[in-house]
């Protein structure tokens, strides 16, 4: 294969896992938060894609797939329910998010 | 050339039961009149619980010969099998709690869909065979959840709450997904028979993914420290959907990971063992030490699921045949104790129409005296007293641990068990204890209407708890040969 | 006939299913449940009539698989000890639910269902020949007592259970990861079967959970707040009955399967028994309550019994049963005064009290009996108990029965104290002119035990020569060389199987020799296997 | 050459990744930052190629940066002013400590483990056919070895519609929501 080894796509890969583990952490809105998790999950995709070249099989492509599927979905319940709550005029900021408590 | 693959119907029948029964019931939301929507629909759900209830015994009974099935995607095995009858089971029950939970009418279909296409995604997620499979039945169940969790979008603490289970859920899925795509780049290999065959034990990448596999399917089982979002859901999301989740995920996630660990990574069986341990304890500490000062039952319920996921880890970590066997007992009388505290817990809150809290469960056990008694078996059974299954679940666990040769496991258990007595007590103190015209309580709207269907719950429950006291060797039987199907 | 023990057992589990389902109002629910519990003495008597005292073994045990993964049975029957202790249990049960029943408790359909529930816990305990059996009855007593205290109890209740519930369950959890250890290591959990261990650690889980119910110092620290909140009838259950599971648990699972352990931890074990047995006659003869008095009579009383079962002989372990039944119908019957004196005077303070012996004869009279005899005058059924107690202690060394006979004379100071305290001096300013005497109620209830205790000062070998059958001979003997002999004796020849074991690390051989008998030994009595 | 243009082209693309990841998550408004997300997946839609990934690729821009995205956006539109937050701002510190912690705690770990697996097995992929990750050859494992697959994955997404649906009901009229803590 021409171009760089396998290895810098995991490396680059961790990186963007990291950044989006990060952003999900430190970040107050649901709206940030719910895109760093799609950069966690793309970083998992595009190990998944290296791997599936490095192994010349498919599958890891498909699975790909079916994450970018399965992201949507979790973004359409994700973004529904930011809506619900910003239609009820709630703080959209998950530290005041404060209704349950013990 | 496309060579479809063959598809053996009948493995995947209870989960495809339920899920049709979920498009049967999509269409009742459109179909049927909006008065009786509501009958319909939950029958139709029971009906489907029941169902794949019957067809997953079915399964048990012909699949004692474990195989994969439609092109190694999944398991046609007891271990499966069993888990699906606990899984419809309590779906089923579920179903009765849920019936006169105060809820949007117009919604009502739409409910009961996505409880059993919640089901039927733990169905689907407990067979997985694969690494992919693996992922999207954990995403089937977990977004039915997320969404029943938030059902109740007129206030603003389910809302919440589905917001904050959706957000570590999405973040526990990624790091399982991660995870697997470690171990998948490490093997080539999706199936967790080949990652096994592919026999790379102790790579680095490889132990790397195994990690984070464990990692998000801990994020399920709600062990700490990765059962953050517990507390939150369960408190926020309405009632029945708390029991369903506090059983059915806890089901599906620790069958599963013991499934993934066993068949996967058995090379790695010591390191994993260790991890799986120290998950335990910690969920142990963290479970108990959370409930004690909890004041709002549900939320104390929340914390002492942490702490049972704990000590059915333990069964996990002992990593044999004992183990196995102990996690599926554990696990009967488990579902069967928590659904129905949750259903008490759900009738006290019709009655009162404000969350219930320890202090207002007082009196609760004089005044509805079956309920009372019912809570106050579930509680003991929580707390591993005998003439429960809890107390078995518990000395199984910790029998498993000892075989092992892991007696601080068993110290572990006990010291978690002695503090957990100061909480559970203090329920059954709570209801009887103190009486409720010394604190003023009065139901809301007047006296509470009979809740036949609740009580039926309840009561089934509460035979289960204490039935799998008495038969304990038939049930043990039953998780032996389940337990057989994995590479022990 | 093998029936008998799990009738003994289940007759008043069943008597409390009914009594709690029924919906009879509170005069007939209390009346069925008294006839519950006589009918249970009764089945007790037949039980008693149909036993062979002279026989060591285990009778009229029943033996079903439960969980054979575990080698986990229900098997449950009698020794000739544990005839004694269950045939005990029933007569105080009964006084108890009878007394209730007279008090009149509120909501008396779950007050006398956990009573009854709690009598089929207690012989459970004393009848279990398997020991996960016997974990389930001894935790399955916590909850009925959990709950009569707790409903029933006085104005500290809350407290009161919480300090109870904490001693007791660590106590039993403790036992329970001892007892998975040990039957997974002996591959069964059968009592008559299992193998001696000689894990140290293991014996220390077993005697945490004794020594809390028993109470034993220092672990005697539930004991006040229990027994002054208590309902006197279960006050009276807790220090009459209750606390013999722990030393029962003791005599047969901590002294016979740890043979070794014993012997190491003997001295020990027997400092623990005198502390508790000075201190706490001392905190009885300073407590300011007619409560205080029993129920720190109670714990000295435990270290006395303790002193006698680890004597290590024969005298020792037959006083240690008799006082057990002794002091199971003294203290219950105390407790039950100590109820009655507080209805009329709403307080057992002894500065509130006094000259109640006055205008009631029947009260005096039978206080004065149950007081003579637990303080142990000669001819009494406890100063029999008592005197084999030191005698057997007085043979493991000298010291111990010095202790003993010195917390006697203690004894005598606080039940004379308080008997006085109550009964003469001046008349109380707690006590009005109109308290009456005894009802014919309350002489029903305490009577029958008095009676007994004076059936027994007549005859005290009823129980000491019949509690471990005919055998008198050794079972077990320290080698000097840290092994020990495990003789079983074949009577008609005269002859006893000698196991050697020895040990060496953690491993140990036996072989088996024989022996002629070697009487007149001093060692130990086989009393089960 | 070819070999030097392909790296070129990775460095290019892996970059705008990072720095688009890293735009993402320190906007204060959402709107920059899904905008900067949709940078991300373009730039790992590139990478895709590089790996022979076409039809990933391809699904990366349409399905992404297409449907997904734009969804985002009409909500943030929505949700207007309501949405922004200033970042790294207050906030609890131990959260932050342990976020940088685990954060760092998973870099660190992952690229121990490549950098301890650098060498032979990670650079040498396995040679493979042209039409490696095309339409057709996917199209055919899904319909065989990964129907299953196939078939959950638009089960999910069916449930996910139906949350949207059920999440999407207007308040009940009359009611101030933020009243109703009925059961929390």
């Amino acid at each position: 294969m021409r171009g760089p080894d396998i290895q810098w796509y995991v490396i680059l890969s961790a990186i963007l896992f990291s950044v989006g583990a990060l952003g999900v952490m430190l970040r107050r809105s649901p709206l940030i938060i719910l895109l760093s998790v799609e950069i966690m999950l793309n970083a998992a995709n595009l190990l998944l894609i290296a791997f599936s070249r490095l192994h010349g099989r498919e599958d890891g492509q498909i699975f790909a797939i079916s994450v970018m599927a399965v992201a949507a979905s979790e973004v359409v319940v994700g973004l529904g329910m930011i809506v619900a709550m910003g239609r009820r005029h709630v703080d959209l900021d998950v530290d005041k998010l404060r209704t349950l408590r013990g | 050339m496309i060579n479809k693959p063959h598809v053996d119907w009948f493995a995947l029948s209870p989960s495809l039961g339920l899920i049709g029964v979920s498009f049967v019931l999509l269409l009742v939301a459109v179909l049927v009149p909006k008065n009786a929507r509501k009958p319909v629909a939950a029958f139709l759900a029971f009906a489907g619980f029941v169902g794949s209830c019957a067809l997953s015994v079915l399964l048990y009974d012909r699949s004692a010969q474990a195989v994969t099935a439609v092109h190694d995607a999944i398991f046609r095995d007891r271990w499966s099998a069993l888990a699906q009858v606990l899984l419809a089971g309590s779906g089923a029950v579920a179903v009765l709690i849920s019936y006169r939970e105060k809820m949007r009418e117009e919604h009502i279909a739409e409910y009961y869909a996505l409880l059993t296409a919640a089901g039927a995604g733990m169905a689907f997620f407990v067979q997985a065979s694969n690494l992919m499979t693996l992922f999207l039945g954990l995403e089937w169940f977990s977004i039915a959840l997320y969404v029943l969790t938030a059902i109740d979008i007129d206030l603003i603490g389910s809302l919440e709450a589905g917001l904050k289970y959706l957000i570590v859920g999405a973040v526990g899925s990624a790091t399982l997904l991660f995870g697997s795509a470690l171990v998948y780049g490490t093997t080539g290999q999706l199936s967790f028979d080949k990652i096994a065959a592919a026999g790379h034990g102790h790579d680095v990448m490889l132990v790397a993914g195994l990690a984070m596999v464990i990692a998000g399917l801990a994020f399920k089982a709600s062990a700490a420290p990765f059962h953050m979002w517990t507390p939150d859901a369960y408190q926020g999301a309405p009632t029945p959907v708390t029991a369903f989740m506090s059983s059915a995920t806890k089901i599906a996630a620790l069958v599963v990971t013991y499934r993934v660990l066993t068949t996967a990574f058995p090379h790695d069986q010591r390191l994993w063992s260790g991890a799986i341990a120290g998950i335990a304890i910690a969920s142990l500490a963290w479970g108990n030490i959370g409930a004690l000062v909890q004041r709002n039952v549900k939320r104390l319920l929340a914390y002492s699921s942490v702490s049972h996921a704990g000590f059915m880890l333990i069964g996990i970590a002992a990593a044999n045949a004992l183990g196995a066997r102990a996690l599926m007992y554990y696990l009967i009388p488990y579902a069967a104790m928590s659904l129905g505290a949750f259903a008490v817990v759900a009738a006290r809150e019709r009655e009162l129409g404000v969350p219930v809290t320890l202090h207002n469960l007082a009196g609760f056990g004089w005044e509805r005296p079956v309920l009372g008694i019912s809570m106050w078996v579930f509680v003991l059974g929580m707390l591993g007293f005998p003439l429960t299954g809890g107390f078995f679940g518990k000395f199984y666990v910790f029998a498993a641990a000892y075989r092992h040769g892991w007696w601080w496991l068993i110290v572990a258990g006990v010291i978690a068990t002695m503090i957990s007595a100061y909480y559970y007590l203090g329920i059954v103190r709570a209801m009887y204890f103190r009486e409720s015209a010394e604190l003023q309580l009065a139901p809301a709207g007047g006296a509470p209407n009979r809740e036949l269907l609740l009580s039926a719950g309840v009561l089934i429950c509460l035979v289960v708890t204490v039935g799998s006291f008495f038969a304990v060797q038939p049930l043990i039987d039953v998780a032996r040969h389940a337990a057989n199907a994995l590479p022990l | 006939m093998h029936w008998l023990t799990t009738i003994l057992i289940f007759l008043p589990v069943a008597g409390a299913l009914v009594v709690g389902a029924l919906p009879l109002p509170r005069y007939w629910v209390g009346s069925l449940a008294s006839l519950i519990s006589l009918v249970e003495v009764g089945v007790w008597i037949t039980t008693a009539t149909k036993f062979d005292f002279g026989s060591a073994s285990l009778q009229f045990s029943q033996r079903r698989s439960w969980v054979s993964d575990l080698n986990i049975s229900y098997h449950v029957g009698q020794y000739a000890f544990s005839v004694w202790l269950v045939g005990v249990t029933t007569v105080v049960m009964a006084a108890c639910v009878i007394y209730g029943w007279w008090v009149g408790r509120e909501r008396a359909r779950a007050y006398f269902s956990l009573m009854l529930l709690l009598t089929g816990a207690v012989v459970g305990v004393f009848t279990a020949q398997d020991l996960l059996l016997f974990y389930a009855f001894f935790e399955a007593m916590l909850i009925p007592l959990y709950i009569l205290i707790g409903v029933w109890g006085g104005a500290e209740r809350l407290r009161a259970t919480l300090t109870f519930v904490i001693y007791t369950v660590v106590g039993s959890l403790l036992m329970l990861a001892s007892i998975v250890a040990y039957g997974l290591q002996q591959g069964t959990f059968d009592l008559t079967k299992i193998g001696p261990s000689n894990s140290t650690w293991l014996f220390l889980g077993f005697v945490a959970a004794f020594a809390i119910k028993s109470p034993l110092f220092p672990l005697h620290g539930w004991l006040p707040a229990t027994y002054r909140e208590s309902p006197p009838e279960v006050s009276a259950v807790l220090s009459g009955i209750v606390s013999k599971a722990g030393l029962y648990g003791l005599l047969r699972i901590a002294i016979p399967k740890f043979p070794e352990v014993v012997a190491d931890w003997r001295v020990v074990l027997l400092v623990l028994a005198s502390i508790s047995l000075v201190y706490g006659s001392l905190l009885a003869w300073r407590a300011p309550d007619f409560r205080g008095v029993v129920m720190y009579s109670s714990l000295a009383q435990s270290g006395l019994i303790v002193l006698g079962l680890l004597a290590n002989n024969d005298l020792g372990l037959d006083g240690a049963v008799l006082q057990m039944v002794n002091h199971a119908l003294m203290s219950s019957a105390l407790f039950l005064l100590a109820g009655m004196v507080e209805r009329r005077t709403s307080t057992g303070e002894f500065a509130l009290l006094g000259g109640m012996a006055r205008g009631r004869p029947a009260l005096a009279t039978v206080m004065m009996t149950a007081g003579i005899i637990s303080l142990a005058v000669p001819l009494s059924t406890s100063f029999a108990g008592e005197f084999l107690i030191l005698a057997g202690a007085f043979q493991q060394h000298w010291a111990w029965a010095v202790i003993g006979a010195g917390a006697i004379l203690l004894a005598a100071m606080y039940m004379l104290r308080a008997i006085s305290a109550v009964l003469h001096q001046d008349v109380g300013p707690a006590v009005p002119d109109s308290a009456l005497d005894l009802r014919g109620g309350e002489l029903a209830v305490v009577v029958p035990l008095v009676l007994c205790l004076i059936g027994l000062s007549a005859y005290p070998n009823l129980i000491s020569g019949h509690a471990f059958g005919g055998n008198r001979a050794i079972t077990q003997v320290i080698t000097p060389g840290g092994g020990y002999l495990t003789p079983t004796i074949d009577h008609a020849a005269q002859r006893a199987n000698l196991t050697t074991c020895t040990k060496s690390g953690n491993q140990g051989s036996c072989q088996t020799v024989l022996v002629s008998a070697p009487s007149g030994t001093t060692t130990w009595t086989r009393y089960a296997p | 050459m070819a070999n030097f243009l392909v790296w070129v082209v990775w460095l290019g693309a892996a970059f705008a990744c990072l720095v688009s990841a890293l735009a993402v998550v320190s906007f204060r408004n959402p709107f920059y930052s899904a905008l900067a997300l949709i940078g991300n997946l373009a730039s790992l839609a590139v990478l895709f190629l590089l790996l022979s990934g076409e039809f990933v690729a391809a699904g990366q821009v349409l399905v992404y940066g297409g449907a997904v995205m734009v969804m985002f956006l009409f909500v943030i539109a929505y949700l207007g002013d309501k949405s922004e937050e200033s970042p790294w701002s207050g906030g609890p510190s131990w959260q932050i400590v342990g976020a940088v912690l685990a954060g760092g705690a998973i870099l660190a770990e992952v690229i121990v483990v490549v950098g301890l697996k650098a060498g032979d097995f990670l650079s040498s992929p396995k040679p493979v056919t042209r039409d490696f990750g095309s339409p057709a050859a996917l199209g055919r494992l899904f319909l065989t070895d990964h129907l299953l697959a196939f078939e959950v994955t638009s089960i999910v997404l069916l449930v996910a519609a139906v949350g949207g649906v059920v999440l999407g009901a207007h308040a009940r009229q009359g009611e101030d929501p933020t009243e109703v803590h009925a059961r929390t």
